[in-house]
């Protein structure tokens, strides 16, 4: 990210070459990855939210909420998905003012990438409410609160970590006696529904080409030394669902393929993790409502 | 047809607005459409409160490393986070003031933040004068001459606002100045008051704050010398329920001073502790 | 010629043992690649025991970019007392397409006497110059230079706006007027 | 009424029935056995018309077609970076990727999209790699594509690419090697080679697949994929890429000796 500054030769050199032995500044191996802290269900006026950090860097909160909207003429049968990410100068100086514009536009772009189009793997249907008219826009709104790197690769660990946290409301149709279809909203929280396949939903993976070999989730020293990237989106089945370079550098096609595989492997693990947390919050929270306690949501940082 | 869509789509936005409003206090199960009761008889208030009670208030010092400084508040649900960097070398030149230091103060706020989602700009008027009322109120205060030809930034982040963001915002700022070593003559605490049926009301969550009738004070004083730094009011009310309500933020702020010096204290004892332990 | 002669960028050439390489052409692993689409040419070496040279040249005048040492000639567009402002137009013989900007600092305008140059006595808008680049400069301007009796104006109109002929290193006449001007002349060559 | 413009008349009939495979009365004709249309396998690619030095203002230009995909691009420079940018010891390069106003089958806007500006981008990072910047500190060189006709959004990407670099080439920019793309969408659990439009949106969860290489070098410059597909496709797709980049490069040094040659 040209956005913040340069790197010097001296560290440059560092890290190339404790890359070509493997060694990393954080004592982590090229493939291991900052095991990431996510929390769900934080922002009580929204939706669907949940925070991920990765290490003592990265640390990105999205909050999803349902807004109703007009169907989309294209696809009349299926709600929407809209993304905007922007980062909190109090990441860095530079995304002060208009500074992080650039960065958030193309921030957007990755997380919409993924999440947008057949590969979502989210059953958009279910948030059509009158097919042609009505339909429930996903407003996916992430904050980047600190910038250590990898910082695609949080926002949708905690973009799919929102959306099984999302409850849409519950909608009544009817039809009134000229034909026209109305409907009210649900107002209690208890009747809103999950999103249906979210475990379908992909995970981002980058791998950082750095001299001659590649790191997964790198730190930000290392993302300013890497001359390529490699953004590789994987869904539970394995199945490749987006990829693609950035950066100015090229890749050599063994490089890629084991850069491919590596992120496939991780993404893999990352998925495993996840959805086991999120089955374990969800029965924790029916556990609790079951016991009629109160649940409480976790404060942000308290 | 063209009218009945046009209907539907009336209801539709109503109801979400009317959604929107329910889910800021889903705990509060009595709520009449119609008017909202601000008192009832029984001298309580939409959230439970009494009108002379603050809102459970609790503070974070420095919950980001990488900053100079930080702090984060809760007071209720509005949600504010602090990051001040500096003093250091001023991004523009035209900011270089050569006795002493430039505050600048971004005020931001997180689309998700209130009860319906809005997008603001960054150049949102609204939130420049925000961002202006907390950066006069702390020039007075930080001790800028010690740091000449230098910049201090505060930057906030509101992260969810039930009424009364101002107030956090200018507590957290505080807070996160103490956290920076940034000198300051002394504590700012902030607060809100408001009047309903010539009651005086402290700190007033969303519901209080955007109703029409109720007058909306926010006050900021310095605790030690009691000196008044801030004071913003919108609609009218008589000068005799004024001075009740100022009094009565007054008194608020002490009590958010208290809170404040002793997290800014605990915080403190913890690093001793780190320190001596190493 | 033959279009097998003819080589594109990537194209091997040989091997880092076999020959030096010229202008159009790269290193990468000890083997000799093509830069530029053009004529492969190989130079037989000038010494005894010396490797033959490799080049790749264009058929079409190549783009030129003034680079360090580069002679360029350039016309003045404004001067001040701290430097003359130059826009580049050409690069040794090839015109440039765009145009580049450059200056000569009061300090590069000769070698000796330095702190008695003035840029107005050396230089007037109009003029063109030839001149050294010295540095590739900051964002804006190539650092020039004319500290060489090759250097400086090689063309200038006298204020009557009539061709001016040199009559010494620091002065130039007018063909019309006869009125003297002062400028930093360059040697006829 | 919006004097300011001419107003087309309120409908409209498609001029010439024959071009457009989907106009009613026009039978597609029926695919043979593991053939596309056009008569083509799987992992064939449709011919290539490429040629060099069109727009003769430019320093330096190509023209692609592969198909219906029609492709223009002009490249400029190098010169002199103008804005405030800052000093850098490397050159740049900038790119404006613009389908025409009537390149595809819905009328686009002057005005760059979103997918424009990202395609720009796309551009810039698989050609930087092949251009040695070293050579250019302080300057820009601008590329300029236009897509004439859109017959498939990742085909006229690949197309892009290609008569990107060979523009570069014909500039006399100095790289380290040609780059030459290659487009495939996958169909029905196999990959195959150059989808123009109809190919890649027939079905729903349809994928597609550009990537840019030097082949001279074997390093890939970029890599696109969109859409779910499984790892032994993808790998295999990626093969298949990289052999078509091959096929495309002798296409590109053919028409760039052709050019170089008929200037001497």
């Amino acid at each position: 990210m040209a956005s913040f500054g340069l790197v010097s030769q001296v560290e440059r050199d560092f890290v190339e070459r404790g890359v070509d032995v493997g060694i990393r500044a954080d004592g982590r191996a090229r493939d291991d990855y900052r095991p990431p802290r996510v929390e769900l269900g934080l922002v009580s006026q929204s939706d669907g939210s949940a925070r991920c950090q990765l290490g003592d860097g990265t640390d990105v909160l999205v909050s999803v909420r349902c807004e109703l909207g007009q169907a989309d003429p294209a696809a009349d049968d299926r709600g929407r998905l809209a993304v905007s990410v922007e980062c909190s100068p109090s990441a860095s100086q530079r995304f002060e003012g208009r500074g992080a514009d650039d960065l958030n536009t193309e921030l957007s772009e990755a997380v919409t990438r993924a999440l947008t189009g057949p590969q979502s793997g989210l059953n958009l249907r279910q948030l059509c409410i009158v097919p042609g008219m009505h339909c429930w826009v996903l407003n996916i709104d992430a904050i980047v609160l600190n910038y250590g790197g990898n910082v695609v690769d949080a926002l949708l660990i905690a973009t799919r970590a929102a959306l099984a946290d999302t409850r849409v409301p519950r909608t009544v149709v009817q039809e009134m006696e000229d034909g026209a279809m109305d409907f009210e909203v649900d107002d209690d929280v208890e009747n809103a529904q999950p999103l249906e396949h979210v475990h379908n939903v992909p995970l981002c993976v980058t791998a950082n080409k750095i001299g001659a070999g590649y790191v997964l989730d790198a730190t930000l020293t290392e993302e300013l030394c890497a001359s390529a990237r490699l953004h590789v989106t994987v869904n539970s089945s394995g199945q490749v669902c987006a990829a693609q370079k950035s950066g100015d550098g090229a890749i050599e096609p063994s490089l890629l393929m084991a850069m491919l595989q590596a992120a496939k492997e991780q993404a893999r693990r990352l998925l495993e993790q996840q959805d086991e947390q999120i089955r374990r919050h969800e029965t924790e929270i029916a556990a609790k409502r079951a016991r009629g306690e109160p649940v409480k949501r976790p404060s942000i940082f308290v | 047809m063209t009218t009945v869509t046009t209907a539907v789509g009336g209801v539709a936005s109503f109801l979400l607005f009317f959604r929107a409003v329910c889910s800021l206090f889903i705990g509060a199960t009595s709520f009449a459409m119609s008017r909202v009761e601000l008192l009832n008889p029984e001298g309580l208030r939409v959230d439970g409160r009494r009108a002379n009670e603050l809102r459970k208030l609790s503070c974070k010092l420095s919950p980001l490393q990488h900053a100079d400084g930080s702090a984060y508040i809760e007071q209720g649900n509005t949600k504010v986070l602090a990051v001040v960097y500096g003093p250091r070398e001023t991004r523009h030149r035209a900011q270089v003031m050569h006795d002493r230091a430039y505050i600048n103060v971004e005020y931001l706020v997180a689309p998700f933040s209130a009860g319906e989602r809005k997008k603001r700009s960054k150049n949102d008027k609204r939130l420049l004068e925000l961002a202006l009322a907390v950066k006069q109120t702390f020039d007075s205060v930080v001790m800028t001459t010690l740091h000449p030809r230098s910049q201090i930034d505060i930057y906030l982040q509101v992260l969810q606002d039930d009424g009364g963001a101002l107030q956090a915002s200018i507590n957290a700022a505080t807070l996160a100045l103490v956290d920076a070593g940034v000198p300051m003559v002394d504590y700012v605490c902030a607060c809100t008051g408001g009047c309903v049926d010539s009651q005086a009301l402290l700190d007033l969550n969303h519901i209080e704050e955007s109703s029409a009738e109720t007058p909306d004070l926010t006050v900021a004083i310095l605790p030690r010398s009691g000196k008044v730094t801030l004071l913003q009011m919108t609609s009218r009310v008589h000068s005799d329920q004024f001075e009740q309500m100022l009094n009565l933020a007054m008194e608020g702020c002490r009590q958010v001073h208290a809170v404040l010096d002793s997290s800014v204290r605990d915080s403190m004892q913890q690093l001793a502790d780190q320190m001596t332990h190493r | 010629m033959s279009s097998s002669a003819i080589v594109t960028p990537g194209q091997r050439l040989g091997r880092e043992h076999q020959y030096r390489t010229g202008p159009g052409t790269y290193v990468r692993n000890s083997v000799i690649h093509a830069s530029i689409v053009g004529t492969r040419e190989i130079h037989s070496a000038a010494e005894e025991g010396e490797l033959p040279t490799i080049s790749v040249t264009r058929g079409r005048e190549q783009t030129t970019l003034p680079q360090v040492d580069s002679i360029v000639t350039g016309k003045v567009l404004r001067v001040n007392p701290r430097f003359a402002t130059v826009a580049i137009m050409a690069v040794g013989p090839t015109a440039c397409r765009d145009e580049f900007q450059g200056i000569i600092r009061v300090q590069d305008v000769r070698a000796t006497e330095k702190d008695k140059v003035k840029i107005y006595h050396c230089f007037r808008p109009g003029d063109v110059v030839r001149a050294q680049v010295i540095s590739l400069g900051d964002a804006r301007s190539y650092y020039l230079s004319t500290a060489q009796n090759e250097l400086g104006v090689i063309f200038a109109r006298s204020v009557a706006g009539v061709p001016m002929i040199p009559i010494s290193w620091q002065e130039m006449q007018c063909t019309k007027t006869k009125t003297v001007e002062l400028r930093k002349c360059a040697k006829p060559m | 009424m919006d004097r300011r413009r001419v107003q087309g008349p309120e409908t409209s009939v498609v001029p010439f029935p024959l071009l457009d495979d989907a106009a009613p009365g026009v039978v597609a004709p029926p695919l043979q056995a593991g053939k596309r249309a056009g008569g083509r396998r799987p992992e064939d690619m449709r011919p290539i018309f490429l040629r060099t030095g069109l727009i003769s203002q430019a320093s330096g230009s190509a023209y692609i077609e592969m198909g219906r995909t029609k492709v223009a691009c002009a490249v400029y420079g190098p010169r002199q970076i103008k804005k405030q940018q800052g000093f850098s010891e490397q050159g740049r390069l900038y790119c404006e990727f613009k389908f025409a106003t009537f390149a595809c089958k819905k009328r686009r806007n002057h005005q760059r999209d979103s997918q424009e500006k990202e395609f720009s981008q796309v551009i810039v990072q698989a050609l930087t790699p092949s251009i040695r910047l070293e050579k250019l500190p302080k300057s820009v060189v601008d590329i300029y594509v236009t897509v004439v006709e859109n017959d498939g959004t990742a085909s006229c990407l690949a197309a892009a690419i290609t008569a990107a670099s060979t523009a570069l080439a014909d500039a006399g920019v100095e790289m380290i090697d040609l780059v030459a793309a290659a487009s495939l969408a996958y169909q029905q659990r196999r990959p195959e080679g150059d989808a123009p439009t109809g190919e890649n949106t027939r079905e729903a969860g349809a994928a597609d697949l550009v990537l840019a290489q030097m082949p001279s070098l074997g390093d890939v410059t970029h890599l696109l994929h969109r859409g779910p597909v499984d790892w032994a496709q993808m790998s295999r797709a990626v093969e298949q890429c990289i052999d078509v980049c091959a096929k495309i490069h002798a296409v590109m040094v053919h028409s760039l000796r052709e050019h170089s040659a008929a200037e001497q």
